[in-house]
């Protein structure tokens, strides 16, 4: 099993205990970042997971932020991903079970790491169970996005970073 | 602000929950599957679209039994920022950080009284922009 | 081993969803709360005593609107170890590492789908002993 | 505000942040340990916190193991203590508003930092709404237990502490 895990700079020491865990399972894990606690933006970092999951460089993924809302958006707009948000076993479950999730978010401010870990093995454990019905619901939202360009384009977010380097952004 | 509202029949119980709790509070209501739609995949569409309708100001919530279907529906779209809530601390941070303009829940997940809180603080929350802009910015050229 | 399970009104739906679930996985289940008691304090009460006629055997679940007035209850008998429980996880733990044998759940914290998870987790755990019985033997000492 | 806390050795890191939030509150708070993370048992600190807080001499008190429900159990065998254990705002305002809580509990291992503050932030926000109702309920929990001979004896559990001594708990 090779799994992509990413973060943001929020909760970097969680996603390190994450890849830990998994390697511990004997995942192969492909970090993504990011790699500090420096302030950097979770769209990049949501994206290249994704990217790795719907290319099958990957087979799953792994995405954290704070809440989980911000990195789990950056991988929805990614053709080809199911992402699901998740803070208890029930629905991290479902969503592989039914709608064959392939990149799994967590927020590490809101589950303790217990709780993370719990989510782990029920996601990686449970399996995609084909029907009729879900297989057209999945099609349908696969088919929700047309674009592929940006895909493996690491300079999409180029002109935003400018604007932010050039002190654009202030609170 | 218009809140528009919609659910599956696994949701629907719930929904109608979140409905009426919404109008006591003198929230504009629009509730678009009367009676729970067929599937998340068909009240998360009609949500979505009429959200898109009126972005900056329009906020959506989709609920089904576990929040995730619609949360892969909605996300897909253009300008949308959905959030797959399951607690009220989210609920205040994602509106505030990263002006989601649509929230999914899940009825199997959540009670009531946890549902209600996260409908209420997403319903008043503002979008604080600044800083958070970037990543907006960024979800925004994507898809 | 018996599981005895009672609530109060606001908790009968999901109580009675979780006596429908244990009976299908073919464990023995008392419900001593049917119709739902009038208030928590005697649901509590029922089931810890009926928990306590047979302490190392029998489990107990209650449930009202939020877990929070069972849990206040049921753990003031000596040799009983209540753990009020939102997440899936704690069940797990409870059993193995506490030796909990009284669950509180409330229907308006968790839904249907989680409490399920938890139910089954408490159910099925068994108590790992070991380092962790200074603690209950601490705890039994007390009240 | 004066507020007594407690945990284990597992969660000792969440309860210095959850100190130090309560402190950037104004709050005195009284760290009743542990300490550090060196291997010991919950009853010991959740004992201390409900004395502390039975007494009267704190407002108010907070506890915490990995999932809560060790340390939550030893505060509720003092007579007088009324504690929640939470994973939500939900369940932490009905506590203090109709139970008048006065111990509030949280897993570290269970819930984030974000989601641990948010219940800090309700439950001390909230007050207590009495009714004839639950003024009744309040005083039939009091009620439960009578002794209150092992509230201030700090060898209560020595018996056990020289058993572990001598190696007779073992996995």
């Amino acid at each position: 099993m090779k799994v992509a895990i990413g973060c943001d700079h929020i909760v970097t020491d969680i996603k390190n205990h994450i890849k830990e865990y998994l390697e511990n399972r004997g995942f192969e894990v492909v970090d993504c970042g990011t790699y500090d606690f420096e302030r950097t933006h979770y769209p990049i970092y949501g994206k290249r997971v994704a990217e790795k999951v719907v290319t099958k460089e990957v087979d799953l993924g792994v995405v954290l932020c704070g809440t989980g809302v911000g990195i789990t958006n950056a991988v929805q707009k990614v053709k080809g991903a199911r992402c699901a948000l998740v803070g208890d076993v029930a629905a991290a479950v479902y969503a592989k079970e039914e709608l064959n999730c392939n990149i799994i978010g967590v927020g590490g401010r809101v589950s303790g790491i217990g709780m993370i870990e719990d989510i782990m093995d029920a996601y990686f454990a449970a399996e995609y169970k084909p029907t009729d019905e879900n297989k057209e619901l999945i099609n349908k939202i696969d088919n929700l996005i047309d674009r592929t360009d940006y895909i493996g384009d690491d300079h999409f977010f180029d002109e935003f970073l400018e604007k932010w380097d050039r002190g654009e952004y202030h609170d | 602000m218009k809140i528009i509202i919609g659910s599956d029949k696994k949701g629907l119980q719930l929904k109608d929950t979140i409905v009426s709790y919404l109008k006591e509070l003198n929230f504009e209501v629009i509730d678009v599957s009367e009676g729970g739609d067929k599937d998340f995949y068909d009240a998360s569409i009609k949500v979505t679209q009429m959200v898109l309708e009126d972005v900056k100001n329009n906020k959506g919530i989709i609920i089904d039994e576990f929040g995730a279907g619609p949360f892969m529906v909605a996300d897909k779209f253009k300008y949308i920022i959905c959030a797959e809530l399951n607690d009220e601390h989210s609920a205040k941070m994602t509106r505030d950080h990263n002006n989601a303009n649509v929230i999914t829940m899940g009825s199997g997940v959540i009670g009531e009284d946890v549902a209600k809180r996260i409908a209420h603080r997403f319903a008043v929350a503002q979008y604080s922009g600044g800083r958070h802009q970037i990543r907006v910015d960024m979800l925004n050229k994507m898809c």
